[in-house]
């Protein structure tokens, strides 16, 4: 039988690492990518927030004398066509995904939220409309969905939210339902209603809690999908409008025209993309092992 | 049984009554219709003349009208007339559906063959690097935009072959097929490859973890047995159904992918029919599609009962 | 060398037109496909890139002649000239065509966009099956600039309105096969066209790829003789002459105006203060550098010169106010301006700017958004769905609006009547001056070219200075065709026109 | 002491342990016992006290990670399945040595036919036809008295009551005629009354196969009535091994004095309403944090400062009564 | 005796299984079928039988956790069967239970403090620092530290959290508990001290139980009276004693002769039935066991037994035992 050094075994299987810090430190190292995407996502939430700071010019300032600008010490990804710096467009474009991203999925997770909450809390007709109507929203392709509803409502930074937001809530409603449904079953409701709580106070102070951890692992998947949803309507024209810097926008845009003249536009922002997708996947991963490692998804 | 297939048709075709009704008023809700986007190019509207055209496509009807018009016409298979080409709708529709069907059955079986191997030994290599890097692959498939993904294919083979796979509707010799649709498809597939690979992965992770796969190791069964025979047929089930779920996701991806590598296929002219605002096309294409997602979520359900016993559906 | 026949020519087209019927048809989407497919009574020369009253070119009709104090247009027309289903042409199809466009038929278009520009004429007469007389009003010598557009197509008598749409029947080059939408336009070869020996191609072909980068692609890797005419932007013309090298590029002047609609009907446009700083706070030039890399057009409503035939001479531009060299001099007199209406640099004033939602307007709304930033406006862009944009326009739900206005002519009668006469309906922003009108009607009748540029000019400056509609550039566009294609001649007054494709041929 | 030729399972000074991130269960400690062909050797403890990981260390299937047997020995029938490698060890489970599992419900695989499943661990390790191996299997069934055999094998688990899947379990670890049956719980999961007849039917068969039994439970009731002997473990350790009778009748470790005093028995007539159990205090110690000395120390009534400080040998009170406690003499006594 | 406290009279509960295009009742589970019984002030009633019987569901119902399919629940005399969950409320407070499984049974994301307060602050009947002196007070009756309040419900063991659950129920200061399984998913020397706690907090505080569980040993220790269900009814009540003195029906005789005793000098593993409980969708016509019953005659399959006084208050429902009074069967021990 081989020598085995408990200690090092000890250590890989976290048993040193307790409490706070630690245990923190702990969980990046056993879900490396996680901690990766963990970093990116946190890097962009920082670009996001300090837009103003970082970015070193307007994104939105034109000057024709400095029109696409190879990438420089003075601008560090180049200009673009407008002359517009795209280091502080890609900056404030972390702003504009994000909403679009945080936006979206906090609207679609909200209202999937409640509609779950209550269809699998009342069941009954309740619940039988609201499967009918998920299965309906589900039957129509997202994107065709988004399409239409972006025709509708216009072009606008809240209209693309709304719009990716809609198709998202039977996903997040079905989750919290099912979520719902066997939370119902256990005892620790039961118990509730021995005591004589009312059905909403248990919903809200029993059920949500316990909902939670599925439901942040959902909506971090959600993020990502919902950047790339918006950078496809932009593809296809509907995406978020100038002058918001939309990183969707950005590269579809300038892939059509300046993929090889001035390759600085298009490999910048779809860098930034993918790496905020890929982070935001990353870490989705790592806390559905984390949180639930049961949900599937 | 029978029981339960009546049942499931009748929800079905509520399903289908609601997204008509969706779709219906979706349409109508959207500002401007065809009127407004024939006389946009023109620079103006003429009121006499929209009127007159308004009246002669019937889309001054109340609505109730307008709705049982089509939907009496739709069960009836009577589509309608396009608007914009003023040809039968259907056979406008009707071409296209294949050259889609083709690109999405390739698509689907990219994602199927590449997907559930790769996530089966993912699952079963945890935690080494090879799992690392598949699992770094597969979201990056899941990273990349589409469109993006698409162009860049069309742009390196041009780059490096000084060629690139554009649509050919009679391809001549099998290369010209191959590249004709398997290159798209393999451009959607690889984002459903991902996610199939992702589902086939944590399906395994946590069918591996259930006691029969230690009790057929208790019987001496080798590893292979164990991940195939027993776990692999456990771990399939949910694979199954968000295989179902994507039919509707694949359809949203061949919209940018039609686009990009035009491919004049259902996906994008249904984009090309909501912009002209063209009802019979979008109408119809629409309900087509659902009937086609609602067939497939319920062709899923029933494989579920043959790959598992257990699902008997009786209720 | 010589002109070789055969071989079909392929080329991609940028979307999908909604029909065939170029007289229904208010876009080049059109007229580029289905020009070859007609013939009008005369056209601009197909090899002469500036279309002018010099390079007009008998077609069916074999002559024309002005008479009864030039209120009457006769023209003599060919005979022996057959329509695609084998029916003989005679004068009845011509007068047929003018009727449906004036709308006194029985049939009726299905839309009629240029009905106005044959505001002047009384009626149309046929003397025999080979002579066809317009009567006017009053002389109106601009009337073959228009009869000589790619828009105005003879059609036949004996097709109706709607199956011109589906399938039409000419007399052109060539004939006519499939059109299926989002997909391909096929056209083939007339043998029995009146041209002997023409056209050269056995062919057309159109792909549809309404996606540019694809498209583009597609004819770098060899797949397209020719990309679509002037589809090109400036920016890519440099993208595909560094992957195709070999292929021949052109760029011209597509006679289409980028412009500012100005809704002065209410506050704040309403004040002409306000309206005239914000004509002089444009930096036209930066639109050009910026979007064109300088290669664009500086003029009023006319195409500029030299390409176009009625554009102001450069010092006559440059006095009119904004147009001046001194941006930052016109600048400073546009804050001015702006103070005396109450704004400054503590009280900007909000404006939305609205425009479609396509990148040919939406660029340059946020270049104007930029500029007027320095004369204390803060503009928001309000991007409109095309179904929304004109009646948007139309309810007058705007403040400024970031317009294009093509012109399918070269010619002072199209452009001023459509876009500045009082009730027109092109007329977005109801500009009406009576003294400027009765101005149209006496330029429009003077024959003789040479006297009546100076009029044009003055109206030209005159609706500047009013800011009617302020005119920013006039766009140029590039269209690429691989070396073996010859024949092909890019007009640069027009884009509407130079489509008949009948001795275009591949030296291959 | 014993017949050597006679054993078929032998088990040194075993050690299996969890590497958790919450430290380190020495799971299974210093285990050592045998068995005899026939025999039935009953394993009681309370919950967590090692008794499964035994079981998997001895089929050497504790998952890896977190467990690993860190040391000693397990020879079957003479050969030391710790030195087999994996193919060896797959020829040796389910073949000389199989195992029923506590949870009947959730240790069949779903989807396959019971029938299937038999045939399955048959073929494995005896190169039939298929069609044989099937009647193996429906004889299988047969011999755990599942009436209509040939209609149940091709029958799935879902469809079958939970005594019928014990049952198929049973047929299944029994198809090769195992040297070694290890039963872990086998009845935990069922009702008294089907206890009762799975209990009766895996004594009878075992009697009728000579296999030697591991009987894992921690019911002492079901110990008293199956097994020939017991080894009581607490915290990973034995604290003591006996034949059955000299257990029940003098049990020399306090904990299983405990034990056997906080099991309600069945009232013969006349015990009194509400008669309070003799309860154990405390709670049984987390297998990280064991105590340096003996871990049932802070429980014990009898416990002196030595136990906080030595762990008490194994000693043979005589007969093959092994006790592991300091006090164990004076046991009988104090209680 | 002392006063009825809890009476259930005839109670049913079916559950509906479905099936069809309208989701039509193509079946019914008969999960309880009429079941009666009562419970006096301070008194003990041992409910047994095996999994799946109904046990759960009745003491569902008592509580009114499920709506009775029919039937009366009467506490204190009143008709609580149909009161609506308003009128309901003021009743909650009589009556608590405990589950079997004790970490399910406790909300993960709740403090232990927070757990055993909450019936309090629900009802309004202390908060703040009242509220924690008497969330402290409880803790200390079942045995666990006060400074235990701010740990969470995994920081404890099982032994631990069951001790939560039934300070939980004391909040309210009850006056039923009923226990469904409450030792069930507990070690054998942590049960004792459940069962220990559970019988002095009666001795002090009167509580009557209605005490649910599979394992007769256990029941028998804190029962005053014993009843035992098969398929959704009542097959034997009587006074503890008696019930294991005397077991009248062939199912409690046979469930009595099933466990296993601890003395291996007294072998005796031989069962007494065969076979597998029937469905309780479709349980046999007459008497429910005689599928399993090895003294079944013809009557058994078609007549169904009532539940009958065969003196002393020891009812049986047993053909066998019909008006004669006695047992006609042979004891078993
Ligand atoms: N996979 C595992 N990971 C970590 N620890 C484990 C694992 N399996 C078992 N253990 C630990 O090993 C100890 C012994 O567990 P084991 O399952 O052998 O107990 P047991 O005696 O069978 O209990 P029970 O009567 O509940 O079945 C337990 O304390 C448990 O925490
Ligand atoms: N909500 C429900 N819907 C349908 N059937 C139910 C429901 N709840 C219980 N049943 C059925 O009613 C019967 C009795 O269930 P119950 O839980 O009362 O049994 P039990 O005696 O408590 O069993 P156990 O000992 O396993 O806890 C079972 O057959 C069960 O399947
Ligand atoms: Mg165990
Ligand atoms: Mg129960
Ligand atoms: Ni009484």
């Amino acid at each position: 039988m081989a020598a085995i050094d408990y200690d090092v075994e000890l250590r890989r299987a976290g048993a040193y690492a307790t409490g706070g810090w630690r245990r923190v430190l702990y969980l990046a190292q056993r879900h490396v990518l996680g901690a990766a995407g963990l970093v990116i996502m946190t890097v962009f939430v920082f670009t996001a927030i300090f837009a103003d700071f970082i970015a070193r010019y307007d994104p939105l300032s034109i000057d024709s004398a400095r029109a696409l600008a190879r990438p420089s010490l003075a601008h560090w990804m180049g200009t673009d066509s407008f002359g517009r710096d795209v280091f502080s467009r890609i900056i404030h474009g972390a702003r504009i995904s994000l909403a679009v991203g945080i936006g979206s999925t906090a609207l679609g997770g909200t209202i999937g939220v409640i509609v779950g909450l209550t269809s699998g809390y009342l069941s009954g007709w309740v619940d039988l409309v609201f499967q009918r109507v998920s299965d309906v929203l589900q039957a129509l392709p997202l994107l065709v969905l988004a399409l239409v509803m972006t025709a509708a409502l216009g072009p606008s930074l809240p209209n693309v939210i709304i719009a990716i937001a809609i198709p998202l809530i039977p996903t997040v409603a079905r989750v919290i339902r099912a979520n719902t449904l066997a939370l119902r079953e256990l005892p620790f409701i039961e118990a509730a209603k021995s005591i004589g709580m009312s059905e909403v106070r248990i919903a809200l102070r029993h059920v949500l809690p316990n909902t939670l951890a599925p439901l942040i692992v959902l909506a971090t998947a959600q993020l990502g999908s919902t950047i790339l949803t918006e950078a496809s309507l932009s593809f296809l024209g509907l995406g978020i409008p100038e002058p918001y810097p939309s990183w969707g926008r950005m590269l579809s845009e300038s892939a059509a025209e300046y993929v090889r003249t001035a390759p600085w536009l298009v490999i910048f922002p779809g860098i930034a993309i993918s790496l905020a997708v890929f982070g935001a996947n990353l870490f989705g991963d790592a806390l559905r092992d984390i949180l639930d490692p049961r949900q599937r998804g | 049984m029978f029981a339960y297939l009546v049942r499931r048709l009748f929800l079905m075709l509520v399903t289908l009554f609601g997204i008509s009704i969706v779709i219906f008023l979706l349409l109508r809700i959207v500002p401007g219709n065809i009127v407004d986007i024939l006389f946009a190019a023109a620079g103006y509207v003429d009121p006499a003349d929209k009127a007159n055209l308004e009246k002669e496509l019937g889309i001054d009807q109340p609505l109730i009208v307008q709705y049982w018009h089509w939907i009496s016409g739709f069960l009836r298979g009577d589509f309608g007339y396009s608007y914009v080409s003023e040809k039968p709708a259907l056979q406008e529709i009707l071409p296209r559906i294949p050259i889609t069907a083709r690109l999405a059955g390739l698509a689907l079986l990219f994602s199927v063959s590449i997907g559930i191997p790769l996530g089966v030994i993912s699952a079963v290599k945890q935690g080494t690097r090879l799992d690392y890097a598949l699992r770094v692959v597969s979201l990056s498939g899941l990273s990349l935009p589409s469109f993006w993904l698409g162009l860049l294919i069309l742009t390196a083979s041009v780059a490096m072959f000084g060629q690139m796979p554009i649509f050919n509707p009679n391809p001549q010799t099998w290369l010209e097929a191959f590249a004709t649709y398997a290159v798209p498809a393999a451009a959607v597939g690889f984002r459903s490859a991902a996610l199939t690979m992702r589902i086939t992965r944590s399906s395994m992770l946590e069918v591996l973890r259930q006691d029969y796969i230690r009790t057929a190791r208790a019987k001496g069964a080798s590893d292979a047995a164990v991940n195939y025979q027993h776990a692999l047929k456990n771990a399939i089930l949910p694979v199954i159904t968000v295989i179902g779920i994507e039919a509707a996701f694949l359809i949203g991806g061949l919209i940018v992918t039609e686009t990009v590598f035009n491919i004049p296929g259902v996906a994008r002219f249904l984009v090309e029919a909501i912009r002209w605002r063209d009802y019979p096309i979008v109408q119809n294409l629409v309900m087509l599609i659902a009937v086609v997602v609602v067939s497939a979520n319920f062709i899923v359900d029933m494989l579920y009962a043959v790959f598992d016993p257990r699902i008997r559906y009786t209720d | 060398g010589e002109p070789k026949q055969g071989g079909v020519l392929r080329m991609y087209h940028r979307d999908s037109p909604a029909n065939a019927s170029i007289l229904e048809g208010a876009t080049y989407s059109v007229n580029v496909p289905f020009m070859g497919v007609f013939n009008n009574l005369v056209i601009y020369d197909q090899h002469i890139a500036q279309n002018s009253p010099d390079t007009l070119r008998p077609e069916l009709a074999e002559s024309w002649s002005w008479g009864n104090d030039n209120k009457k247009l006769t023209f003599k027309l060919r005979q022996g000239v057959k329509w695609h289903d084998g029916k003989p042409f005679t004068s009845a199809d011509v007068k047929c065509t003018f009727d449906l466009l004036m709308g006194k038929s029985q049939q009726k278009l299905r839309q009629n966009p240029r009905k106005a520009w044959y505001n002047e004429v009384n009626e149309i007469t046929t003397s025999g099956d080979f002579e066809v007389s317009f009567d006017l009003k009053r002389p109106q010598p601009s009337l073959l600039a228009m009869l000589a557009s790619g828009y105005t197509p003879i059609y036949p008598c004996h097709v109706s309105p709607a199956d011109m749409r589906t399938h039409p029947v000419g007399t052109g080059p060539f004939k006519f096969v499939e059109f299926k939408a989002n997909e391909s336009i096929k056209l083939t070869r007339n043998p029995d066209y009146w041209k002997k020996g023409l056209p050269y191609l056995d062919g057309i072909e159109y792909t549809i790829i309404t996606n540019r980068s694809t498209a583009i692609l597609a004819f770098v890797a060899g797949k397209f003789d020719m990309t679509f005419p002037t589809h090109i932007t400036i920016p890519l013309l440099k993208d595909i002459k560094s992957q195709a090298p070999n292929a021949t590029c052109v760029v011209e002047p597509t006679n289409v105006s980028t412009n500012i609609i100005v809704n002065s009907t209410s506050a704040p446009f309403d004040n002409i203060d306000i309206r005239r700083a914000m004509a002089m706070a444009l930096d036209r030039k930066a639109f050009v550098d910026i979007l064109f890399e300088g290669q664009a057009d500086i003029g009023g409503t006319m195409l500029p010169l030299p390409q176009g035939v009625w554009g102001m001479p450069k010092d006559k531009l440059e006095t009119i106010p904004g147009y001046g060299r001194d941006v930052n001099a016109n600048r400073e007199e546009a804050k001015k301006l702006m103070q005396k209406a109450g704004y400054g640099p503590d009280k900007h004033l909000a404006v939305k700017v609205s425009t479609r939602n396509l990148a040919e307007y939406r660029d340059p709304a946020v270049i104007l958004i930029d500029q007027l930033k320095s004369i204390y406006i803060d503009g928001e862009l309000d991007v409109v769905e095309t179904a929304n944009w004109f009646p948007k326009v139309a309810r007058k739900d705007y403040m400024l609006g970031l317009n294009l206005t093509g012109n399918s002519v070269d010619d002072p009668d199209q452009s001023f009547y459509e876009n500045y006469s009082c009730g027109s309906e092109r007329n977005y922003t109801n500009y009406c001056n009576k003294e400027i009108e009765k101005l149209f009607d006496v330029q429009s009748q003077e024959t003789d070219t040479s006297k009546r540029k100076p009029l044009v000019w003055d109206i030209d400056k005159k609706l500047q200075e009013d800011v009617a509609r302020p005119i920013i550039f006039h766009a140029r566009a590039g269209t690429c065709w691989q070396p073996y294609v010859k024949g092909i001649t890019i007009m640069s007054n027009s884009s509407y026109n130079g489509f008949r494709y009948e001795d275009a041929w591949l030296d291959k | 002491m014993t017949d050597k030729s006679n054993l078929v399972l032998e088990v040194k000074n075993l050690k299996t342990v969890f590497f958790t991130n919450s430290g380190l269960f020495k799971a299974v400690d210093d285990l050592s016992f045998t068995v005899k062909r026939g025999e039935t050797l009953a394993i009681v403890g309370e919950s967590g006290c090692g008794k499964s990981v035994t079981a998997l260390s001895l089929m050497r299937l504790v998952p890896d990670p977190p467990g690993r047997i860190v040391g000693g020995s397990i020879s079957l029938e003479g050969t030391d399945l710790l030195a087999l490698d994996e193919a060896e060890m797959r020829a040796v489970r389910g073949n000389r040595i199989s195992m029923i599992f506590q949870e009947p419900m959730t240790s069949l695989n779903p989807v396959m036919r019971i029938g299937d499943q038999i045939v399955e661990a048959v073929r494995l390790h005896r190169n039939i036809p298929a069609q044989e191996a099937r009647n193996i299997a429906v004889e299988m069934l047969r011999l755990v008295r599942i009436p209509e055999p040939a209609r149940r094998a091709k029958e799935y688990p879902h469809q079958l009551s939970g005594g019928m899947r014990q049952r198929a379990m049973i047929a299944m670890a029994l198809a090769c005629r195992p040297a070694l049956l290890i039963a872990d719980e086998p009845t935990t999961a069922l009702d008294v009354t089907i206890q009762a007849q799975i209990l009766a039917l895996i004594l009878d068969l075992q009697k009728e196969l000579g296999t030697g039994l591991v009987l894992i439970t921690h019911d002492l009731g079901v110990v008293a009535q199956t097994a020939q002997r017991v080894i009581v473990m607490y915290a990973g350790r034995k604290v003591e091994e006996a034949s059955v009778e000299a257990l029940f009748a003098a049990p020399k470790h306090p904990y299983t004095r405990g034990l056997m005093a906080s099991i309600p028995a069945v009232p013969a007539a006349g015990v009194p309403a509400q008669a309070r159990l003799n309860e154990i205090p405390g709670t049984v110690p987390s297998l990280v944090r064991l105590p340096k000395g003996c871990a049932f120390a802070p429980r014990c009534k009898l416990a002196i400062k030595r136990c906080e400080a030595e762990y008490p040998p194994l000693v043979d009170w005589g007969g093959g009564h092994l006790a592991a406690c300091w006090r164990a003499a004076e046991v009988a006594e104090v209680a | 005796m002392s006063e009825v406290l809890l009476e259930v009279t005839n109670l049913k509960k079916h559950y509906p299984v479905r099936a069809g295009v309208l989701r039509r009742q193509v079946g019914t589970v008969h999960s309880v079928d009429g079941v009666s019984f009562s419970v006096h002030a301070g008194e003990t009633l041992g409910l047994v039988g095996e999994s799946g019987c109904g046990k759960s569901t009745v003491a569902r119902s008592v509580l009114r956790l499920v709506e009775p399919t029919s039937g009366q629940i009467r506490l204190d005399g009143e008709d609580i069967t149909h009161l609506s969950k308003a009128a309901l409320r003021p009743h909650r407070r009589s009556m608590q239970i405990v589950f079997q499984d004790p970490f399910a049974s406790l909300n993960p994301r709740m403090t232990a403090g927070d757990i055993v307060g909450e019936p309090l602050a629900v009802h309004g009947l202390a908060s703040g620092k009242a509220l924690d002196a008497r969330v402290a007070t409880l803790f200390e009756q079942v045995g666990l530290r006060a400074d235990q309040m701010r740990n969470f419900p995994h920081q404890f063991s099982g032994g631990q959290r069951q001790r939560i659950c039934i300070a939980r129920a004391l909040a309210l200061e009850p006056r039923l508990i009923v226990c469904d399984e409450p030792v069930s998913a507990l070690d054998v020397s942590i049960q004792a001290q459940v069962i220990n706690l559970l019988i002095d907090l009666q001795r002090q505080h009167g509580f009557s139980y209605l005490f649910i569980a599979h394992d007769l040993a256990v029941v028998a220790h804190i029962s005053h009276r014993v009843a035992v269900m098969y398929l959704g009814r009542i097959v034997e009540i009587a006074a503890k004693d008696e019930l294991f003195r005397n077991p009248r029906h062939p199912y409690t005789q046979a469930l009595l002769a099933s466990v296993p005793v601890a003395n291996p000098l007294a072998k005796k593993l031989a069962p007494l039935v065969d076979g597998d409980v029937p469905s309780p969708v479709n349980p046999p016509p007459g008497c429910a066991f005689h599928t399993r019953c090895r003294y079944a005659m013809e009557r058994c399959k078609t007549e169904r037994p009532a539940l009958l006084d065969a003196g002393d208050g020891h009812q049986v429902a047993c053909l066998l035992n019909e008006g004669t009074g006695r047992s006609q069967l042979a004891p078993t021990t």
